[in-house]
């Protein structure tokens, strides 16, 4: 499945762009899904350990398997307030 | 009641929309840009977010506050876009019957929204350089308000 | 700074009067009137003072809080004479550089004045009668903020 | 010696002064205070045993002694803030 990888931040800046589309297998996890990002965006690669991935709006465990559907967002480490 | 603005915070009127006469407390909390951090000056902040999921994730903890606390208002306004220095990027406002819930409640959502609504601050640096903050993960060890 | 005042008190103007651009944080509080007391209804308030005596323990405690926290700028207002129903009465504006001491001086700030400072209300109930409050000694029970 | 008590809120109200003579032996102490102000003036029994003495615009122990020119007030609790 392919799925969009919303981007925000310093993720933005570095991958030059709104969103990257990255290609997984059916049924992937968060945690497939954050090794598929690493190795086909090896820029992104400093800042994936410490980011979290949302997953329609919420924050994702690892092993949360993927909707085909689903609405993707990197979320590297906040810094509001 | 949350509140995502480009136009600098109304505080007057933030501490109007939560006051009510069976409150007793009403704490207003502003978290507001520096200009040094140790020998670095700011010249301004830039706000982004994730805007769905920011939104929801401050009604989340809008309504995780009210139902730990007796709150009576509650509202919280956060900047985004461009942000001048001394200006507010943050407010939070808690009306209560007695002052300890206003005062706890106000601190736990400012502690927990720099944990996990999704929005970012790039500092803009006197040298020209710009800079999106990424904290360390965990509670942040060198928080900027 | 140290302010007993008989007007309405301008909180925009007291949190500009803390606002620095050293600070990462201002709390204000303010404490308000309620109209209910169990089913008692209040009308209005009606605060006297010591007047000499309740400036220096004000005067004290601010000094006290600069002591024991890194505060920026600390204000603390007190209304005198007739306060109506959802005014507030007292305003406590602490900044600093961190979230934490200004939230740990402003609360610090207004249980002690609740003990130390020679400022009395009475209150004007609706069936007519008036009374001024004299706490039981020792921190109060039934705390009215 | 003579002194004035200054006298607020309750207190004034009971007493129906802002201020209230008491006339003590040279030396006395704040609770040589507070005993003969009970005596003279019953209607502020009630009130004194939570009420404290201020000289000189602080706060003053039970021990201390008088002088003969003290600015002294009765506070009854405070309810301010």
């Amino acid at each position: 499945m392919k799925l969009a990888v919303q981007l925000f931040a310093g993720a933005r800046k570095i991958a030059g762009c709104d969103a990257l589309w990255i290609d997984l297998p059916d049924g992937s996890d968060v945690a497939g899904l954050r090794s598929a990002l690493g190795s086909a965006h090896p820029e992104l690669a400093a800042l994936l350990p410490a980011a979290r991935f949302a997953v329609n709006l919420e924050f994702a465990d690892e092993q949360l398997r993927l909707p085909a559907d689903a609405e993707i967002a990197l979320i590297p480490p906040v810094s509001g307030g | 009641m949350i509140d995502l603005v480009l136009e600098p915070i109304d505080t007057e009127q933030a501490l109007q929309r939560v006051a009510s006469q069976r409150a007793g407390a009403a704490v207003l909390f502003l978290g507001t840009t520096r200009e040094f951090t140790g020998d670095r000056r700011t010249l301004f902040l830039d706000y982004e977010c994730y805007p769905e999921m920011a939104r929801r994730k401050l009604e989340e903890l809008e309504a995780a506050a009210r139902n730990r606390w007796s709150i009576i208002e509650c509202l919280i306004i956060h900047r985004l876009g461009r942000v001048e220095l001394g200006e507010a990027s943050v407010a939070i406002a808690v009306s209560s019957a007695h002052r300890q819930v206003a005062f706890e409640a106000a601190q736990w959502l400012i502690d927990t929204i720099k944990q996990v609504v999704p929005i970012w601050k790039q500092e803009h640096w006197s040298d020209g350089t710009r800079e999106w903050v990424h904290p360390p993960a965990g509670p942040p060890r060198n928080s900027t308000h």
